[in-house]
């Protein structure tokens, strides 16, 4: 029989390639004994050809083998935020208990697998690539949570990820065969026509469709009420992980929302918008709210993360340019100024005995300057607040809600910018401010569960650094925001 | 040089001199800082001369010219100089002011030597020097206003001179926030002012009133009437005057200066200033007239219950002020003014003989406690029974003449102003009574304990400091009366200064007998020639007339006073037993303060607990708590949900997507 | 005859799934959804796609349910207690469930699409044998089956991470 | 010019971080003092002739969304901007004196503010101002929060600075939702520019206005803090240090009264124009209920903190009164009240020092051994109940007589605020300085340190007594032109003016409904016209 | 057989899975639900596939059965680690992480 195989553009497909293969050197590194050391700098080497091969493809837009993803501006900004998340996340790893449990070669190649479906994801143009790619994301995620696997902790966040993961991806799946019912297509230029042509334009099944599939999406991207699991996960997970799951996953998955919604879904528009724009304020209220009087730095991230989540489904709401181009950069600062916060974390947990208690960072201003800044600048950009990356993104995204007549959902995010102040702040208090009446708790040393103590994990440059380096760019993007706006502006102008 | 330029250097030598002494309180040695303090009184009082010198130089209706130096405020069409005013009536007011202060700094310079406030006191009463002649001489509404608040902060400060007096503070207090109130009322009265002509300077305001107002029209009514607010607080007029006995509790020479003299004065001044306005208002010049009246009564009947010898002389002071705001009001400027002058003369030198029988009292006040200073101390009796014969109006005194012209005018005018006349006559009857009351409580007799040492050893009497108004035990440093007290027997400045205004008491009013000279009215009046009612003139028959009417009361009352106190001294007891409701009425000050406190101060206080203990905690905080225990509650639900059951977790998300796919149904076609 | 086979094989997947959600011992659970994923084949079968069927049958009852089978056994299968400590659930779960399947079926039942109801176009023979469907795997969407390929591999991985002996050392 | 106005202060800041300990406050210091240098320097180089901007400034920033960094100087700011470089010399000296711990940290944190606070007066772009109107908050709260004290009886430093930051930025940020719609609504599909100037041009509709200037008023009125959005002051005073509080409270609230004249009056004249009354409801409760609280707190602090709250009750009325006189009066009053506050807190720390407590009633005969001081503090009392004959006197007069133009009942109403200020403030002085020395009290001369910090600030107080002029002449410009849009807008409204026969006094009118013709301003006469020219 | 048969069939299975998640405690079970979930949807797929005539929907039921393996592996891994540790085979009793 007659089999023709499909034209593939290899320089476009050569960061997925690159990945691949770095996977597998890095996989085999866990194989012979004396190459265990090596993985993580294999990791980085990996993901730095990566980028650099993005950064190659950077402003050419081809779609690839036979229409399966897209490799286009939009998807390149997105894979290089992955791929900086996984770099920080790599030098968080350094010694990172749950490493050595799961086996440090292990574990960084199933980084590496994940960030290999982020980068599938965010090309996604098919219903079948997506699918895969959301999963290529999330099981090596799931494994990855649990890979302490000494804490009843770790584990529990891994079965609680999976089990709920994995219902959420159950409904992705249904949502897209009732797509792909509709349409007739998986791809998503093909269900755009599918639905327009077939003269099914706010058809039920296809409407229930756009439903399932953005809640699964919305799953992915921790919005409420789809959220619960985040606090658990965050919270449970190793602290690196939890920093690159908060980052790099958002990321990718509102890169494939951004491109299912406003390109497969576009001409339903309508009817989704004003769902999605709920969807978000619920999550603003909910993140921020949640995030009041958390003990938990991981925890209060993670609710942080819920609202932030929030503001950046505005971006998409709007379904303009000027929305995508608003949700892009936010979510490159959001990068920034999480990062800052978890090589914070990770330093203190591993150099005290609080974890990532609040009392973890109390005093830290005096004690460890270095340390203290970048947290500070961090949750200050979160908080909002002008002179950080933070203050711009919220500008942006108002900007793009006011203009797309979302207005009262600017207002949503300005007031869940305030109440977010209150637990922002509070860390900050913790720093620099006398210590007020928040109980300290008990010392968690004695436990068997317990991560061994680095007294000096707080000079360590893998983590001191990449803390300022994330910190400086968040006041450098806050003071000079140009560079970023055009970049996402580029990544924006790749859909419309 | 020109009048104005004159006037320029009356006004900056008094602030010199403060100044001068207020930088230089340490390098100044005290007497020096005396004389600093009185010298440029003296020369500013000579400026004055030369500018009345030159005043009469000119021809009669030519002598009122303007002088500014910079803008001080003038923007958006408000056109505020520092401007200054210059015509018979600030001339004369100069006159007056600096005349008086020159003496009662020479008094004080003597007085005051051991108190530890030396330069302080001399250096406030300089400024107040200063400001009164800004307030006379000051060329636009917003120039008076500020002459007009410097005065009460003068006021303010030399009342609570002893400032660590409890009593002494509360006075200045109370004096300054009722001055406030006044100078709210100018400020308002400027405000409508602006409004209706545009302008706060005097000369194009009252060129322009006539014009613009029509007669009795609410707006320049309202004017007048905000303008009396003003007058009234400072004249200590009813009901605004309950802050001048109390501010008795300064250092006497400030009560003679100041609480007599000038500051108290200014009222009558404002009026006559401002006469423009009160003729095209004829209503509130009756209303300022009828205040005039009933102040002299009240404050008459009040002077005869009290005990206090400074406080009964204040009150006389209220009454007679109310003779000159009467007189202003019904048109009888130069009269009012003329009384002004006199009432200056014998009131000041009445205090100052006053201080120094308190001196030689260790600061006591009660006349109670007082008696046979004639014995102990001729040279003051003497002075002191002047001051009381003059202020009775008793026959050829200055206070006979200046009275009586007014009355005099007052019944001119006929009509119901005939009646103010009457009553004008039935306080001269109490002035006199209540005048000698003092005379023949303190003067003859035998000498009370201090008088008795003051004869024996030609010491005074040193008692403990102790606090008149409360009996509490003071020491004598700084913020108190200094250790040793002064009399003018004593102290040669002191007795200069007693001896040249009692001479002015006895003599002044001989520069106006009716009939027979003339020369301040006709000085004065062609600063007043605008006004229809300059018309108004008593015949010299009238005159003479009320002259003897004026002076039969006062003997008459003199001669009631003798009958009361000397001759059969048990009468006043029985009176207050059978007249207790009345005599309580005048001893309370016919509860005036009182009154005051239940109608203002009670309540603001009150609105000041409410505000505080409750509408703060309950709305104010309660914004806040509310919001924080909102969103709290919000945060502890999402923390509830969050149970830790994944199960939970997979019920949320199924809720959710069946909600989700329920509206997407929903919008379905 | 077609729809006598269909009725059966429904029966047979809704049963093995009602048993997967009602039996009490896990491995009663296993064996009920051996059941449902045979019937579910025949379903495939009904519907032209044989290959997927064929893959059913030995992905899933083949490979899937062995090591369902092995784990069960390994961890033993004691029956979990009647008792449910979060309150409401118990009652909440099946109304959920309805309004699930109401909501779905109102969404295809008041579909204008028409085809839903008929039983699909004629289809040229081979539609659905293992040559179309690896042609299309190997050219339209070799990239997925590649991925998924890879996706299989850190599954592997996962599992030697989790389960392997080194957890405990 | 003026970029090195704003950023010097950050500059030197940033530098001190690498001295000693120190030398640190001195440095910041000599940066304050610099700053002050240049801004006199604008001021001298001013022309308060020429209309528009001056000394402008204008980049794109970020293209990408129509922002631009553009600062300018013109009437509105131009005393403000002194006012600021002036009072954080003083303020910073005055820390400086004084030992500091983390003295570092602490004087980065005064400088960084001063720059935010000079960026709020200098911003042209709508959004640079909403920017720098924010960062000015983040100083503060590590000023506070870190350096503040905790009270047994209350909130701890931290909490009590929480509850600030919130509260302020509630405004704030909803004023940036304000801001971006004006600028979006305004370019109508077009390039979007938050350029003040340009939105002024063509204010958008009625209708957006309306809403956008409540979300304005938000963030200005909690900043002055105005009656009912207070909330946050009491603690936060409480906590302050009081160097940082005497230039918090000097510079900070001015920003808001300022934000009015140059944002809300040109850019939303029409609602400024309605909503009128409203704020001059507000202004009036801020005024009355300020006094009131004032001369009922017993802590020092307090009783400066709600003075403040009604003299910019005051500030507000003067802008609200939509006529120029009114708003001239505002700004002069703006600078005063930062005048005579700034000192006042420099005179709360000394006297706390010297008596040990903050309390009223535990204070007292602190003059006795000290007349520099206490003629120092009189002053100071005397300019802040606006003594006729200081300035701060012209302002109310001023502010006073546009209102009583326009509104003549709340102009009644507002003049009763000046007679409890005489009040409250004589209280504050009398209870302190006056009576008998209170036991625990010792009664000192100031040092030269803080005769230093408090002699020129109460010169500036006396020389703008004599020369009040010196403000207004370069003020009037820009104010009437900044009110001119609200004036055309409230004239296109009902007729003000009624034949002069055809109404009786305000004063005799009973009030309500029957009054509310009064309300509308009195007539002019005819030669009022002529002569205001 | 019209396909809206066998889309209804898959619907209430996908329901049938989604309440046995809901109710059951096992892990092991759950799994056995999530199952379901995916067979249901691929059910779905298949008859659509068959409804529009081309086989992108047996494809992509073909890759979700490899999806769903791979799930099952991982979660049978977690199982067995749970299991090691001596940790109770009982989702409600994994509820350290909450609030």
């Amino acid at each position: 029989m007659n089999f023709h195989a499909p034209s593939i553009d290899y320089g476009a497909l050569s960061p997925v390639l690159a990945l691949t293969v770095g996977l597998c050197v890095v996989l085999l590194t866990a194989v012979f004994k004396p190459l265990r050391r090596t993985a993580p700098f294999l990791s980085l080497l990996t993901l730095g050809v990566t980028a650099g091969l993005l950064v190659w493809q950077w402003s050419d837009s081809t779609s690839l083998v036979s229409g399966a993803m897209r490799l286009d501006d939009l998807a390149i900004a997105i894979s290089l935020i992955a791929i900086l998340t996984a770099a920080f996340a790599v030098l968080f790893s350094i010694g990172e208990p749950a490493a050595e449990q799961a086996g440090s070669g292990e574990y960084h190649a199933l980084l590496l697998g994940s960030v290999l479906g982020m980068v599938l994801l965010a090309q996604a143009t098919n219903l079948v690539t997506f699918f895969v790619a959301i999963e290529t994301l999330s099981i090596p995620l799931y494994i990855l949570c649990a890979a302490n696997l000494r804490r009843e902790r770790s584990l529990e966040s891994g079965l609680k990820y999976l089990i709920v993961g994995s219902l959420g991806s159950a409904t992705l799946l249904y949502g897209m065969a009732l797509l792909y019912g509709g349409s007739g297509s998986t791809a998503f230029a093909g269900i755009a026509d599918g639905i327009s042509q077939k003269g099914v334009l706010g058809d039920p099944l296809v409407l229930v469709g756009i439903g399932l599939t953005a809640v699964g999406l919305a799953f992915k991207t921790s919005v409420a009420p789809f959220h619960q699991w985040t606090p658990d996960v965050y919270e449970g997970a190793p602290t690196p992980i939890t920093g690159f799951m908060a980052v790099a996953t958002k990321a990718a998955a509102f890169a494939v929302f951004v491109r299912f919604f406003d390109v497969a879904l576009a001409p339903q528009a309508s009817e989704w918008q004003p769902a999605l724009a709920v969807l978000a304020a619920i999550s603003i209220v909910v993140g921020n709210i949640g995030a009041l009087g958390q003990d938990s730095l991981k925890r209060l991230l993670g609710y942080s993360g819920i609202a932030q989540a929030g503001y950046i489904l505005g971006g998409l709401v709007v379904a303009s340019e000027a929305g995508v181009n608003a949700l892009i950069f936010y979510l490159a600062g959001y990068a920034f100024m999480n990062l800052a916060a978890f090589a914070v974390v990770v330093a203190r947990e591993r150099e005290t005995h609080y974890g990532d208690h609040i009392a973890a960072v109390r005093g830290l201003g005096a004690e460890r300057p270095w340390l203290a800044w970048p947290l500070t600048i961090s949750m200050l950009g979160l908080a909002g607040l002008p002179a950080t990356v933070g203050f711009i993104g919220k500008l942006y995204l108002i900007e793009a809600l006011i203009e797309g007549d979302y207005t009262w959902l600017a207002v949503f995010i300005a007031v869940g910018t305030m109440i977010s102040l209150a637990y922002y702040l509070r860390v900050v208090a913790a720093m620099w401010m006398r210590p007020d009446a928040d109980a300290v708790p008990a010392i968690a040393g004695a436990s068997p569960e317990a991560d061994p103590i680095d007294p000096d994990a707080g000079r360590r440059w893998y983590l001191v650094a990449p803390a300022l380096l994330a910190a400086a760019a968040t006041i450098f993007f806050g003071v000079i925001p140009q560079p970023l706006v055009e970049f996402a502006q580029h990544a924006g102008a790749a859909l419309f | 040089m020109s009048a104005t330029t004159w006037a320029w250097l009356v006004l900056l030598l008094p602030l010199l001199g403060s100044i001068s002494i207020a930088l230089g309180f340490r390098a100044i040695p005290a007497r020096a800082a005396g004389i600093v303090g009185t010298a440029p009184i003296g020369l500013a009082f000579a400026c004055g001369v030369a500018m009345l010198a030159n005043l009469l130089g000119q021809d009669p209706d030519a002598r009122h010219h303007a002088s500014s130096l910079w803008d001080y405020a003038s923007v958006a069409g408000l056109d505020i100089k520092l401007g200054i005013y210059v015509d018979q009536l600030s001339t004369f007011m100069v006159l007056v002011v600096t005349g008086v202060s020159t003496l009662i700094h020479l008094y004080s310079f003597g007085y005051m030597q051991s108190d530890e406030g030396y330069h302080r006191f001399f250096s406030y009463l300089n400024f107040f020097v200063f400001s009164m002649l800004l307030l006379v001489l000051a060329g636009n509404f917003v120039l008076l206003i500020v002459g007009w608040a410097f005065v009460g902060f003068a006021s303010y400060a030399l009342i609570s001179f002893w400032y660590r007096r409890t009593t002494a503070t509360r006075a200045g207090m109370k004096a300054f926030v009722i001055n406030v109130v006044g100078d709210i009322g100018l400020v308002l009265a400027a405000f409508l002012i602006f409004r209706e002509l545009g302008t706060f300077d005097y000369g194009a305001v009252f060129a322009k009133a006539p014009e613009v107002f029509s007669t009795n029209e609410w707006t320049v009514t309202a004017i007048c009437l905000l303008l009396l607010v003003g007058a009234f607080a400072k004249s200590a007029q009813l009901p605004l005057h309950t802050w001048l006995p109390d501010a008795m509790e300064g250092p006497t020479p400030v009560s003679s200066l100041i609480h007599a003299a000038t500051m108290v004065t200014a009222g009558v001044y404002l009026i006559a200033r401002t006469h423009v306005l009160f003729v095209l208002a004829p209503t509130a010049a009756d209303i300022a007239a009828f205040t005039g009246l009933a102040t002299l009564l009240v404050a008459g009947t009040i002077a005869i219950a009290q005990t206090d010898l400074k406080r009964a002389i204040a009150y006389s002071t209220m009454s007679q002020i109310g003779y000159m705001v009467m007189g202003v009001s019904i048109g009888a400027y130069a009269q009012g003014l003329f009384h002004l002058m006199t009432h200056a003369f014998f009131k000041a030198l009445l205090f100052m003989a006053a201080g120094s029988i308190i001196s030689a009292m260790a600061n006591r006040q009660d006349i109670d406690r007082m008696s046979g200073f004639w014995k102990a101390m001729r040279f003051t009796s003497v002075l002191f029974l002047i001051g009381s014969l003059a202020l009775a109006a008793f026959p050829l005194t200055s206070g006979f003449f200046s009275k009586d012209s007014i009355l005099a005018f007052a019944e001119a005018r006929g009509g119901m102003y005939t009646w103010m006349a009457i009553g004008g006559y039935v306080g001269a009857f109490l002035t006199a009574i209540y005048t000698f009351r003092l005379v023949f409580r303190v003067l003859p007799g035998d000498p009370c304990p201090e008088a008795e040492h003051l004869i024996e050893s030609d010491e005074l009497y040193h008692g403990p400091p102790i606090n008149p108004a409360t009996e509490e035990e003071e020491d004598t440093e700084v913020g108190f009366p200094g250790a040793h007290h002064h009399i003018a027997e004593q102290s040669k400045p002191m007795a200069v200064a007693m001896a040249v205004l009692g001479f002015g008491a006895l003599f002044a009013g001989l520069i106006q007998i009716p009939g027979v000279t003339d020369v301040l009215f006709k000085f004065l009046d062609p600063a007043f020639a605008n006004s229809p009612l300059s018309e108004v003139h008593p015949s010299v028959g009238a005159e003479w007339r009320g002259l003897a009417i004026g002076g039969l009361i006062s003997i008459l009352g003199i001669a009631t006073a003798w009958l009361l106190w000397v001759r059969q001294p048990e009468l006043p007891a029985l009176f207050r037993e059978r007249l207790r409701p009345v005599y309580l009425l005048c001893l309370d000050k016919w509860y005036f303060d009182e009154g005051i406190d239940l109608l203002v101060v009670r309540p603001a206080l009150a609105i000041g607990r409410f505000a505080n203990r409750t509408f703060e905690r309950l709305v104010v905080d309660g914004l806040v708590i509310g919001t924080e225990d909102v969103v709290g509650g919000g945060g502890r639900l999402v923390r509830i949900v969050q149970s830790g059951y994944v199960r939970g977790y997979a019920l949320l998300l199924i809720v959710g997507f069946a909600g989700l796919a329920l509206y997407f149904l929903l919008s379905s076609s | 005859m077609e729809a006598v086979l269909f009725f059966a094989a429904a029966l047979g997947a809704l049963g093995g799934a009602i048993g997967v959600v009602a039996l009490r011992n896990p491995f009663y659970g296993v064996l009920a959804l051996i059941v449902h994923l045979f019937s579910l084949a025949v379903l495939f079968l009904l519907l032209e796609s044989a290959f997927v069927a064929a893959a059913q049958v030995v992905v899933y009852a083949g490979a899937v349910m062995v090591l369902y089978a092995f784990v069960v056994a390994y961890v033993g299968g004691e029956t979990e207690p009647a008792f449910d400590p979060i309150p409401g659930q118990r009652f909440l779960a099946p109304l959920l469930g309805a309004a699930l399947f109401v909501e779905l079926s109102i969404a295809v039942l008041g579909s204008s699409l028409t085809a839903l109801s008929t039983q699909g176009p004629e289809v040229q023979a081979g539609f659905g044998d293992p040559a179309g469907i690896g042609k299309l795997l190997l050219e339209r969407f070799l990239l997925p089956f590649e991925a998924s390929s890879i996706l299989l591999l850190l599954a592997a991985v996962g599992a030697v991470v989790l389960a392997g002996r080194r957890g405990e050392a | 010019m003026i970029n090195s106005l704003l950023w010097t202060p950050l500059a030197f800041g940033l530098a001190g971080l690498f001295l000693p300990r120190r030398l640190a406050g001195w440095w910041a210091t000599l940066g304050a003092a610099v700053a002050l240098a240049i801004a006199v320097a604008l001021l001298a180089g001013f022309d308060s002739g020429a209309p528009g901007l001056q000394d402008t400034v204008d980049v794109s920033w970020i293209p990408g969304l129509g922002v631009d960094y553009s600062l300018g100087l013109d009437g509105l700011n131009v005393f403000l901007v002194l006012l600021t470089a002036v009072l954080w010399t003083a303020g910073t000296a005055f820390a400086a004196f004084r030992e500091q711990e983390r003295p570092h940290l602490f004087f980065l944190m005064m400088l960084l503010g001063e720059t935010a606070t000079l960026g709020a007066f200098v911003a042209q772009d709508l959004l640079l101002f909403v920017l720098f109107f924010d960062l000015m908050l983040v100083p503060f709260y590590f000023l506070f929060g870190a350096w503040g004290s905790d009270r047994e009886d209350g909130p701890t430093a931290s909490a009590a600075t929480l509850k600030m930051i919130v509260y302020t930025l509630i405004g704030s940020l909803l004023m940036l939702v304000g801001a971006i719609a004006t600028a979006i609504i305004a370019a109508d599909g077009g390039h979007v520019t938050f350029s003040i100037a340009e939105l002024a041009k063509h204010p958008i509709g009625e209708g957006s206005q309306r809403w956008i200037f409540w979300f304005f008023a938000a963030a200005f009125l909690v900043k002055m803090p105005a009656f009912l959005l207070h909330g946050w002051m009491p603690d936060a005073y409480r906590a302050a240090p009081l160097p940082v509080l005497a230039v918090f409270s000097g510079v900070l609230a001015k920003v808001g009264a300022y934000g009015f004249l140059r944002v809300v009056l040109p850019v939303f004249p029409d609602a400024a124009v309605e909503f009128q009354e409203v704020i001059l409801v507000i202004a009036l409760a801020s005024i009355l209920y300020g006094s009131v609280m004032a001369f009922t707190q017993t802590n020092v602090r307090l009783v400066a903190g709600y003075s403040s709250v009604a003299q910019l009750g005051f500030i507000t009325a003067g802008i609200f009164a939509l006529s120029s006189d009114g708003a001239d009066g505002a700004v002069l009053q703006m600078v005063n009240h930062g005048l005579v506050v700034a000192p006042l807190f420099v005179i709360v720390a000394i006297l706390a020092e010297r008596s040990g407590t903050e309390d009223l009633r535990e204070m007292g005969g602190m003059g006795t051994r000290a007349p520099v001081l206490a003629a120092l503090f009189l002053i100071v009392t005397l300019a802040t109940l606006a003594m006729p004959g200081s300035a701060n006197f012209v302002g109310e007069f001023y502010i006073l007589n546009g209102l009583f133009d326009s509104k003549i009942v709340f102009a009644i109403v507002a003049i009763s605020g000046v007679a409890m200020a005489a009040y409250y403030a004589l209280r504050l002085y009398q209870r302190t300085m006056h009576n008998r020395v209170a036991s625990g009290v010792v009664s000192r001369e100031i040092g030269w340190r803080d005769g230093v910090v408090l002699v020129p600030l109460v010169l500036c107080i006396l020389g703008l007594a004599l020369y009040p002029q010196l403000i207004l002449k370069r003020t009037d410009g820009s104010v009437a032109r900044s009110v001119a849009a609200t004036v055309e807008a409230s004239s296109g409204g009902p007729p003000k003016t009624q034949a002069r026969t055809s109404w009786k006094s305000p004063l005799a009118c009973a009030g309500g409904d029957a009054c509310s013709v009064f309300w509308e301003a009195p007539p002019m006469s005819p030669s009022r016209n002529g002569s205001s020219q | 057989m019209n396909v809206e048969w066998y889309v209804v069939l898959s619907s209430l299975l996908f329901a049938v899975g989604a309440m046995g998640i809901l109710v059951r405690r096992s892990p092991i079970v759950i799994l056995l639900c999530l199952e379901l979930m995916l067979n249901a949807g691929n059910l779905a797929l298949v008859a659509f596939s068959r409804m529009v005539g081309n086989q992108q929907g047996q494809v992509f039921a073909i890759v979700v059965m490899v999806v769903a393996a791979c799930e099952v592996v991982v979660g049978l891994g977690l199982i067995v680690a749970l299991f090691r540790r001596k940790l109770p085979l009982d989702v409600d009793a994994l509820r350290e992480l909450r609030g």
